[in-house]
């Protein structure tokens, strides 16, 4: 994956992530503060507009923009988690052309979250979407993968987080920082084929 | 919705504009940023900050001035600051010798100051921080992530501010926040819940004669929903959990804050108080220091808490006080 | 009727109890009246009192204490006191000097002081008075009983208040007050009406996307009812009238009070104060002291009221910016 | 008319309140706060029960003791005029063992009111009842009178008491002081029947 596809890649994350704004932030009304799409699509819309600004010349200048805008554009929990996983992108493209170990940039997104956000897998949690496709990478990952991962949330119990304060009347319900971590890698997996 | 605003998307930016404008005696806001901090200069002490989510007011810019936060950060309504923006507090109350962050225990505002925390360090300005969760509503060995930070972290706010004023280094204040947090619980309750500007419809819903205790500032869910009460019933029920969460016994000290919800007028919470000051008196707890007013709201939602602080050192009392110079201590 | 109270008959007794009992430190009950009084002694001084219905807390028992009144005396919800429990509250100030009584104009107040002054009188203790009239929603010339005394009475406790602590007499007193009061002008606005206790429905109706300008603080109709607006519009159409109402010009000082009524977050009002500077600036009058807050409350009303004090004496300025150790100021 | 048939008339006058107290406060809503029902209520009961405490020897006792109670609970407008009126009652029966003439002694109720309360006739105050009450009381008043002075206050616009907020909105509601007077001469005019 080259720059242009990677920009690609996080164009059709952000359509995605405004088209689902309204039901992002319905998922988290039960279970938190029914703003997750708000926030995410604040985000979006504000690295849209950075790269316009200034368009990146390298892979590590378009994560970094991005990282920098979700960083300071969305705050809640989900701001400082997507802005680590693509500071940590960053990091992992240093020099580099293109993406040439998918799993090992993914792989430093999740170390990200779990550094900041101190989950383990079971918590519902995006690290419960994060890390199932980490591992699944290697061998092969498909959409319905991913589907089935984001749904595997819903009769998990929340231990961090704001669904935490809900405690059992969390069960039955997908996450939804999940469910965007899960839009994420269909725009990322749509983009390859 | 029925407020008195212009665009909903333009509340945190007039409101702000708004204190620094009135109180400029005070604060002032550092360039465009999503911060206020005190024109006393305080220099080569530590600095202190906080800040949150909006909808809280007067916390916490109203706490902001010589002897108590050197700077406050305001995040979108409800929702925590970024970490540039918290950032931009840390650098703002940095006078070389670094700054203390209280930080009231939500996900996102735990991440985002703790990213602020890196990007300080990066630039060579040390920083430390305690997390308060003063919210014993929802028990806390069911969730990993612990207990909410409420109207008991404003105590937090002075006693430290207090300190950090008499030079009180960064491992002073964390040491002393680790004493103080331990002894300082509240529950809230709420009759009406509170609507978010740019959502538009209120954040839960209670039937006519129904009220919740154990409400989070955000309008998160309790852990009772009951008929509409008395005062001395409501008062009772949150006492009795408060004092056993801090094991009073006959002979204590203790400071006492009733906080009005946004919505809730001062006859109602005096009555309260009153109920409270009654239950104090059977069990001979002494209340040292009595609160009653808006200090920690959720907008307009009716409802108060009451936060109860253990004065395990008399200490804490002359800390809380002494005067400051703030908009709404 | 969903408050936070026991029985209803009983919330003013319960709230003063709490009141005395939470702010001990500052304020006492003088034995079972309707009186709260400062524990500053004052001795030799003119004492400054002033009351009247309840359910405007933080007014006017707040207010009490070095620096402003002596003493003030509560009336049952919205009912003005009754002339032994002013004349209570006389007793209670009078210090050797006389009593000064700050009455807000409405003609149970008026006729139940006035009663007390002559009780006073008989006793042989000095009694003088002044009558605020702020409000200038409703005009003056139409009613003989004049305009209804609103928020702006703060300000006459507070400069008066200020005076007596300094010495002054009573002839001094009565002659400051005729310079102070014809400077101060009021007019509020309401989301939603409050709810006596007693009466356990709201006093008035508006419709969802209605608001009132001119409404009173016992939530006497105002002069208009118009469809829900921006926060500009609203600040403007009440401004204009104040401004016209002192004939401000450019150059002049004013002092700014948004006074909450009791069910408006703050987060509202300094979106509202924010506008009003706004249009301040723009007339080049200089806002040179800003109050937001409720002061003068109505209970759980929504909606909030504007008061400017026009500066003709930069001395008044001194004396409200003076520390005074009261409950609420 | 002597000391028990005073106390009849009063004790008349109070059961009359406490059966008009709704309809009272209900006249005071539209033009005032809606509480002189309350109020004058709240005073009724009061002065019973300090008549019941202590029986008044004297007709200016009787007044004395009415007079301290309606000022001492009555609060509000109402309070301190009507206080006034018994006070003012008592000062003009001192030494009499029978009200020696009636006119006089309500010629100084009105008087007392018009003291305290500054208003005149036309005003829209109770006033507008004391005063032909006490005009008619030589040639005769019945009840019918009473009914009709009541009555003819509900076209005046109040330019005294808090009903002058509402300015020409007034007009065309009773008076809620002048019908509680009202009340009182009737309970007079019957007590002599
Ligand atoms: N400690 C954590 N580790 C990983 N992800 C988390 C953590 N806490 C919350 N999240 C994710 O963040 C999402 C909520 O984001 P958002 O609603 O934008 O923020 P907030 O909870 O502050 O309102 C959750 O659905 C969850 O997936
Ligand atoms: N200045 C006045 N002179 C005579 N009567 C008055 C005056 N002001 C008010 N009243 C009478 O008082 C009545 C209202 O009494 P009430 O409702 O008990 O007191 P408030 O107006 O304080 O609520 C009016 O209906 C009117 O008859
Ligand atoms: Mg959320
Ligand atoms: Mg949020
Ligand atoms: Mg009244
Ligand atoms: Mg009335």
């Amino acid at each position: 994956m080259d720059l242009t596809t990677a920009q690609a890649w996080l164009k059709r994350f952000f359509a995605l992530i405004e088209e689902h704004k309204a039901y992002l932030s319905e998922l988290d009304n039960p279970i938190g503060d029914g703003d997750h799409g708000h926030n995410m699509a604040r985000g979006a819309k504000a690295a849209e507009e950075a790269l316009q600004a200034q368009t990146p010349t390298s892979l590590e200048g378009l994560f970094k923009s991005v990282g920098m805008s979700l960083l300071s554009k969305v705050g809640g929990a989900s701001g400082p988690l997507y802005g680590s996983v693509f500071l940590a992108f960053a990091n992992e493209v240093k020099g580099q052309e293109v993406i040439e170990n998918p799993q090992q940039l993914f792989a430093a997104g999740l170390d990200a979250i779990v550094r900041r956000g101190k989950a383990s897998v079971g918590e519902k949690t995006m690290v419960d979407v994060w890390s199932p496709f980490v591992e699944k990478l290697a061998e092969g990952v498909s959409l319905e993968d991913v589907e089935a991962m984001v749904l595997a949330t819903k009769p998990l119990k929340a231990t961090k987080g704001r669904a935490a304060y809900v405690g059992a009347r969390s069960i039955g319900h997908i996450d939804p920082g999940s469910y965007s971590s899960g839009l994420f890698f269909k725009a990322y997996l749509k983009e390859l084929a | 919705m029925k407020k008195i605003l212009n665009a909903p998307q333009d509340v945190v930016e007039e409101m702000m504009q708004g204190m620094a404008e009135a109180h400029k005696d005070i604060v002032h806001r550092v360039g465009s940023t999503r911060v206020l901090a005190r024109n006393y200069e305080g220099a080569g002490k530590v600095g202190l900050i906080s800040g949150g989510g909006s909808g809280h007011e007067p916390t916490h810019a109203g706490f902001v001035g010589q002897g108590m936060l050197s700077a406050a950060v305001f995040g979108d309504v409800f929702t925590s600051p970024t970490p540039d923006q918290v950032y931009e507090a840390v650098k703002a109350a940095d006078k070389g010798a670094g700054v203390f962050m209280v930080i009231k225990n939500y996900t996102g505002d735990v991440l985002n100051f703790e990213m602020a925390k890196d990007m300080a360090e990066a630039e060579g300005i040390d920083v430390d921080f305690c997390i308060t969760k003063d919210d014993i509503a929802v028990e806390d060995s069911l969730y990993s992530d612990g207990q909410r930070g409420v109207a008991g972290t404003i105590f937090v706010h002075k006693i430290l501010g207090y300190h950090a004023e008499k030079g009180a280094s960064l491992k002073e204040l964390k040491a002393l926040s680790e004493k103080l947090l331990p002894e300082i619980k509240t529950i809230g309750l709420a009759l009406a819940p509170a609507i978010v500007p740019e959502q538009g419809k209120p954040g839960f819903e209670l039937a006519d004669d129904e009220i919740e205790f154990g409400i989070g500032i955000h309008g998160e869910p309790g852990y009772q929903r009951v008929k509409l009460q008395p005062s001395q019933a409501m008062a009772k029920e949150i006492y009795d959990k408060l004092s056993k969460a801090l094991q009073l016994q006959a002979g204590d000290d203790v400071v006492v804050l009733v906080n009005g919800m946004g919505g809730t007028p001062l006859m109602e919470q005096y009555v309260f108080v009153n109920d409270v000051l009654e239950l104090l008196k059977k069990d001979n707890v002494s209340a040292a220091k009595t609160m009653v007013g808006d200090y920690m709201t959720s907008i307009e939602m009716a409802g108060l808490s009451l936060t109860l602080m253990k004065l395990k050192d008399k200490a804490w009392l002359d800390a809380l006080n002494a005067p400051v110079d703030t908009i709404a201590w």
